[in-house]
């Protein structure tokens, strides 16, 4: 029979991340980013991490976990992500004095690049070829090749040890489903790990209770599931309207 | 991208709504951070527009008012969207497939520069500034069938962001086929821009003398 | 306002397929095989046709519309395939003598580097590495390359003109779910294809009554539906339990 | 892969279930064409194996009896087959990632010819054969954990499908674990094979009378 992989709690589910571990975490402005995994991940303390994710964090309030807080924290030693500052330039991130400082080391790759080489890493396939960034200072003594007249940049898969995930249905055998723009890089980031961490909104349904056609992330990626509780205790996402004006 | 000191001819909505009567029927159109998004706010009319954000969302509509919002969704800007009837969600790495394949129309985005020869700066604020926000507009920048820009025609301070060749680092070279600003639409044509139409109460020559490099009707 | 996808029937679900055209067709043992789209190719003719899919037919009784009968009907110059014979020895399958006597070419492609040559020309991605096939006879005469110790074969992407589906729900704008097994390559080809037709088992729902998160296949990528009439008069997947004592 | 003058020793059905008892608890499987199928009737006890099919079901059980099966649900071989709670599906792309990858525990696969180096054959049925039956069997042959083949011992004519070196074109290299075949269970090793059980009432003797390569306790 299958085993639940439901754990006791938010320790329990960062325990025994190593120091010098690659982790990549899910969300993209907020929607699907494991708030609760990043705080129990500060109090955790594990150092010297390598961190994957689309940003290192907003520059909105109210401030949720984010990676930046890591890097303030001392723990991490590089970032992976397609943003290392932030769009406007009004907008300094407290995490652009630490990279100023070459207190920490940031790789920027193109969102669709980084999403891309997460799931190539999930899928065995240990380089690809892609249009983008050519004739860009991220293509600056990289390797090219021309197909079908176009140049394209060869790009390596990006593996990781652990995924941090938030889903908002699980099973108790770890299928996943994502509610709307919650999706975003969490099936990929699945797919990279070897170890898949996910915090679940709902209450974790029998296996069996899923419909097989709507499972988003199969259950065997996925290892620990922690259940967020309701806010206040647990974290959720903030609403965001933008003031484009 | 830039300030508040109420600039010269048309408004934010007005340049994202100018840009969007631009869309055809039946176009994929992705709209980036910042003023791009308000062209999800603009009247299509009878054309079927699909409106596409990179973290994978198909067929959103407008921002929904305060009290009003779904948590779960945002568009590109983060901001809380509503969904259109025959809206639907994929992940990340297919986004980017439905991107880098080609399907997108169009793609509306914000700079910092936009040069005569199609070249654009959006992702790195100096030249010599550590990290940077690219996030999908490399992406898009190379892939998109056609890429749109919006930004105001001048800095804070005065400054053409039209030019004949950008001094940022680039997004993506000669990929820029329309730009809307506060003083009207323009075409990168080589050496210079040609003037698509010009916004209300702005004449030629304020429009040269705010630019970059040269203008042709 | 969007427009529906759906035509009257399946000679206009056909129409103008040219010849030369290459055609990718879903389906796998049976369920989401687009039976009654290739019975109306038959009849509408197009010649010289390339067609991907995972097998140019079975050797199961009843015999239901295949590739294999496309090539009997002199339509097809080349099939790309996962089986271009059946796996028991014993089992001779009608395209093999079209094959023994030259009258059509066929691309023998292992199963995995089918389905991802596919989508990754449905991702803008124009060639990838694979560890699969290295040392066999797939692999001769081929270009490799190491990566991280083992040696990898180079594919490219395998772009189709039109992908033929199954599926077995569809909304009006051409979101697509599939049931169970049926999905197979379907998805995959659907990111391949230029244009998209899809057969469709339930009645079209209206736009709006699909839940985005359960989309398979997102309807920007579809432009022909047609519904597949109840048995006799339309063609569904037949039982297949196979004999293997 | 074979005919049906009974041959001496393990059933089919025994082939499979001895097989499947050298699945681990947890593992992931993934079932070939032909009598590899037939482990998904075995009885695994208190080990949760999870059953994978190339055509991207994760997750399923038993063949159905006659008059139960649901047509859109069929495993590699074309049965139709039940889904144990906590399945899942995925696309074809989706499926063979997990196989690439290294997700899969064990696959098992039928062959025509088993090397004492560890190569096998099951694609073609003749080296100069016009065409042939990859399937997905070069995937899962160069990715999965451990690759189990179950096969006849011998051809309908009585020659060993257990040979020193692979006279077919081969599926993939050094990569068998295991192989059942209804004299028993042996194991690649190098210039032999090692035999790890013996069916019963089957005598070491007559099976190196059968084996092309020699055989080691």
């Amino acid at each position: 029979m299958p085993k639940s992989k439901l754990v006791s709690g938010f320790a329990e589910a960062v325990a025994g991340i190593p120091d010098g571990a690659t982790i990549a975490f899910g969300g993209f402005a907020g929607p699907g980013t494991p708030f609760n995994l990043i705080r129990a991940l500060l109090a955790q303390g594990a150092r010297n991490l390598t961190c994957v994710s689309n940003t290192t964090g907003g520059a909105h309030q109210p401030r949720m976990p984010d990676i930046g807080m890591l890097v303030e924290n001392g723990q991490v030693r590089k970032v992976v992500c397609s943003f290392t500052a932030a769009t406007r330039p009004t907008d300094v991130l407290p995490f652009a004095r630490f990279l100023e400082a070459g207190q920490v080391e940031a790789e920027l790759v193109p969102q669709g690049t980084l999403a891309e080489r997460l799931r190539a890493a999930g899928s065995g396939i240990p380089a690809f070829y892609t249009p983008t960034g050519v004739g860009t200072e991220v293509a600056e003594g990289r390797e090219t090749r021309n197909f079908d007249g176009r140049e394209h940049l060869l790009e390596r898969a990006l593996p990781v040890d652990f995924a941090f995930l938030r889903a908002h249905q699980a099973d108790e055998v770890g299928n996943l489903r994502y509610r709307l723009a919650q999706r975003n890089f969490n099936p990929v980031m699945a797919m990279a790990a070897r170890t898949v961490v996910a915090e679940v909104e709902e209450e974790l349904l029998p296996a069996g209770a899923m419909d097989p056609d709507s499972v988003h992330t199969p259950g065997i990626l996925v290892h620990r599931l922690v259940r967020v509780p309701p806010a206040p205790e647990g974290l959720w996402p903030a609403r965001r309207a933008e003031r484009a004006r | 991208m830039s300030g508040d000191a109420a600039p010269k001819g048309w408004s934010r909505q007005q340049m994202a709504d100018r840009l969007a009567a631009e869309f055809g029927d039946g176009w994929i159109v992705n709209l980036g951070v910042g003023i791009p998004t308000l062209c999800s706010n603009a009247d299509t009319g009878d054309r079927d527009v699909v409106f596409h954000s990179e973290n994978g969302v198909v067929g959103y509509g407008p921002v929904l008012p305060e009290g009003q919002e779904d948590l779960h969704l945002v568009n590109a800007g983060g901001q809380n969207v509503s969904l259109r009837p025959g809206a639907a969600i994929v992940h990340h790495a297919d986004s980017f497939a439905l991107i880098r394949s080609g399907r997108i129309d169009a793609t509306v985005m914000g700079a910092y520069e936009a040069a005569a020869n199609g070249d654009f700066a959006n992702w790195k604020v100096a030249a010599n500034a550590k990290g940077g926000g690219i996030g999908g507009a490399m992406d898009l920048a190379a892939c998109a069938r056609c890429v749109f820009l919006i930004l105001e025609h001048t800095t804070r301070r005065g400054a053409p962001r039209l030019v004949r060749r950008c001094a940022l680092p680039v997004t993506a070279r000669r990929v820029v086929t329309l730009i809307a600003t506060n003083y009207g639409l323009f075409e990168p044509a080589g050496e210079g821009f040609r003037v698509k139409e010009l916004a209300p109460g702005l004449t030629l020559d304020e429009a040269r003398a705010a630019t970059g490099a040269p203008l042709t009707d």
